[in-house]
């Protein structure tokens, strides 16, 4: 079984209306070609998971302008987003005031357990997590032992976008630095996983121990950035957005 | 110096050898920079990592390595790279020691508020993140914050007006005036500023406090 | 050929190419050996492992390679290593195509049982292992038993005597006398074997089955 | 930090009546060089909690007789066991039998998120295993959108003891093929996690990302067996006890 496809065509497949599930953490193991692709495709009204929203910086990667999930907000692709922080982007925190983006809020640890149940087959978690807070709004609270747990209940979506270092054609997928972040996670959780990687492998070139989702999982492969692109993407990007400071013998 | 710069100074001391810490971001992020000698501890950055370092210099970074900022960051001999799961294990499990972590409000029942400013009517930003969860599952949670708003309200309140992050989880709560103690009895007063002496400093602190009968000089380390 | 073979070869011809299989142990491991050619199927073991090939020779074994019946086994290209959290993930999150189950019994509502074995009064053995799990999270479950046991009583009963180990969980029965199919009305008898009858089937069979139009001889792989 | 520890000390730490979790599977992971002291030390009224029993097949590893956790059942160490199956034992079962020894089972995938749970600090989670069978006897069922869930609580333990390959004084625990099992969740549901290895490396030593069990969940690490010495086990246990044909040439 060859699960490698044209990221083209796994875009073609992906409508108006979908919940999509994004790896990565501000850039850092995000399926940026994925995105790419689904910005210019301009599919609307989307439900979008991922922990946390955009890459805290401007910086112009994707050819429609922007980097990271900044132009799906943008371009007002995004109806609801479920994440754990979204200050990050000016365009979702000003859709979310006209009332065009409804965001719903999950603490991070939960947000990510929601996830884990999602794909595990399990109905719910609790966690001490929220209690006292807003969060408790509309949601079961069991006391057990005399501890008040919240009930969070699975998360699923249609598509899930993660983000690799290698692949081989089964679809087993080995991860690559804290890129690793939400990528295993998310991976279990959707009815059709595509995984986007640097570096497409022969079957058994990947050490059975380094395979961070097994093939199980995984629907297609697609081929992104190149591990020395990335590296050169993120260099540049680091420097522009002044996390990485130019030495003055260098400017 | 700064208010920020002694806040972060300050909360240093709140860090003892060995201990496994989440640092928060903003005045958090700057404690780091003041430990003092001796006491090493162990960063976690929650997006899945324990012992980072510095920022690496141009040429050192890695586009797969960076913290919960989107900040490029280098890893120390003996660090470990794992996923957000396991990374919410670690922190709601309680395996961390001590978390630092800014506030937009504390108060005398020791909540916190540090995740939602109004947006519009029933909306929020910028989001918890993985604050609630480190609330929750920290053994000492430190909260710092400027003393006072820029209209000079105080921000150190008998009870949140904003959403809380979390309800009576302060140990500590450290800011450019004052370092409270919170205790089941309320607040506790163990250390004031120069220039300062407790009925002053009621006069800017809308919250509550007692004086410990030890009550110090603001400490920062050396 | 003896019944036991019968089965775990009829057994082999419900996997289908692609496929992820949880095989149990007992009959249920010896289908391995008889999956059609062309058909490739990926087997999961529980405690760990995707993909994995036949026992090793002497000298290939490695210590900390085996499989959940504590037998050593090969890595097939392409195989992964996970944690039993994970294995479970896989399981109960609906990612195992088939499982083939050995049963103590089973009965026309699709209850099996394989798990509890009464030792002392409220008290079994030999537990449900990943059993239970199986039957819950795969898609198609397949029961493999001998048709009676060695007194000749029928194993395929109206209602399982032994304590389940999942309700109304089989799609298929497999004995070395008999298919069926399990369907909301019922038992649906597919197949029978050679020298047998319906009405013969009946007298050896506790379980009420109704005949399927296209009934057909017990089927073998070539 | 240095956790390194002898194996001789730790034990010293167990009491009567302790209530421990051993990682492994039916020897595959299992750290066996602290079973052989936890035997020799002759600690009873245990509560273990592991995820099978016993090796099936007789060896004689340790200097006690018998080989992976059957002489803690010899012994009669063990008050009540918590796993998913205990056939291979059959000690274990002659003890039910006589009243002597108390058995809770819990399916595999139950069992192993009880102790990530446990792990996590979540207050239980809910799963569709066990619905309709003994299993619900005792538990709260909870129905989610017109589906039964039962609700699993948490387990944890005061030790834990697990087997790794390689481990740095920090408590950095590297695993090695399927010895991974369940050693990495359990490491995180104890309150005292030992880690039995078979080499101990430098600090630095053990690539991040390789890292199964981070140094925050290890209490103390010990010297098991050499790879190579745990290579000779298994070979002469596996041709003894009839897993491995020797070739007739060979014999």
């Amino acid at each position: 079984m060859n699960k490698v496809r044209q990221l083209d065509d796994v875009i073609e497949d992906l409508k108006d209306g979908a919940t999509i599930m994004l790896g990565g953490f501000l850039s850092v193991g995000t399926p940026l070609k994925c995105i790419e692709k689904i910005v210019k495709k301009g599919v609307k009204d989307l439900t979008l998971i991922s922990v946390v929203n955009t890459y805290p910086g401007k910086y112009d990667l994707y050819e429609t302008g922007g980097f990271d999930l900044a132009p799906l907000f943008a371009n007002n692709q995004v109806r609801k987003m479920i994440t754990a922080h979204t200050g990050t982007c000016a365009e979702a925190v000003q859709a979310m005031k006209e009332g065009k983006l409804e965001i719903e809020f999950f603490p991070m640890g939960s947000w990510i357990e929601k996830i884990r149940a999602g794909g595990a087959g399990l109905g719910g978690v609790l966690t001490p997590t929220g209690i006292g807070t807003l969060m408790e709004e509309g949601k079961k609270v069991l006391e057990i032992n005399g501890k008040r747990y919240l009930l969070e209940l699975p998360l699923r979506a249609e598509f899930a976008f993660i983000n690799g270092y290698r692949a081989d054609p089964l679809g087993n997928i080995e991860y690559r630095g804290i890129g690793l972040n939400t990528n295993p996670t998310i991976a279990m959780a959707a009815d059709y996983t595509v995984a986007e990687v640097n570096e497409i492998v022969g079957v058994g070139d990947i050490d059975p121990l380094r395979v961070g989702t097994p093939s199980v999982f995984v629907k297609a492969v697609v081929q992104g950035y190149t591990l020395a692109e990335r590296q050169d993407v993120f260099r540049d990007m680091w420097v522009k957005t002044g996390r990485i400071k130019v030495p003055a013998a260098a400017e | 110096m700064e208010a920020k710069d002694l806040i972060a100074r300050r909360a240093a001391l709140e860090l003892a050898d060995g201990e496994i810490v989440n640092l928060g971001f903003g005045m958090p992020t700057e404690v780091a920079n003041h430990v003092p000698a001796g006491v090493n501890v162990v960063l976690q950055s929650e997006n899945g990592c324990l012992m980072f370092g510095p920022t690496p210099v141009l040429g050192k970074q890695d586009a797969d390595i960076g913290n919960a900022g989107g900040q490029p960051i280098t890893l120390l001999p003996g660090a470990s790279i794992f996923d957000l799961a396991t990374s919410f294990c670690i922190i709601r499990g309680g395996h961390v020691d001590t978390t630092i972590l800014g506030a937009l409000e504390v108060d005398q029942e020791g909540s916190i508020a540090n995740w939602a400013m109004p947006v519009a009517p029933g909306k929020y930003s910028p989001g918890m993140g993985g604050a609630m969860d480190l609330v929750t599952g920290a053994h000492k949670v430190v909260a710092v914050l400027q003393h006072n708003d820029k209209k000079g309200g105080s921000k150190v309140l008998k009870k949140c007006s904003l959403p809380v992050t979390g309800k009576g989880v302060l140990k500590t709560i450290i800011t450019e005036k004052a370092v409270f103690d919170v205790t089941p009895q309320g607040l506790v007063l163990k250390e004031i500023a120069e220039g300062l002496t407790p009925e002053t400093l009621r006069d800017v602190t809308d919250a509550d406090f007692t004086v410990d009968p030890g009550l110090c000089r603001y400490r920062l380390p050396n």
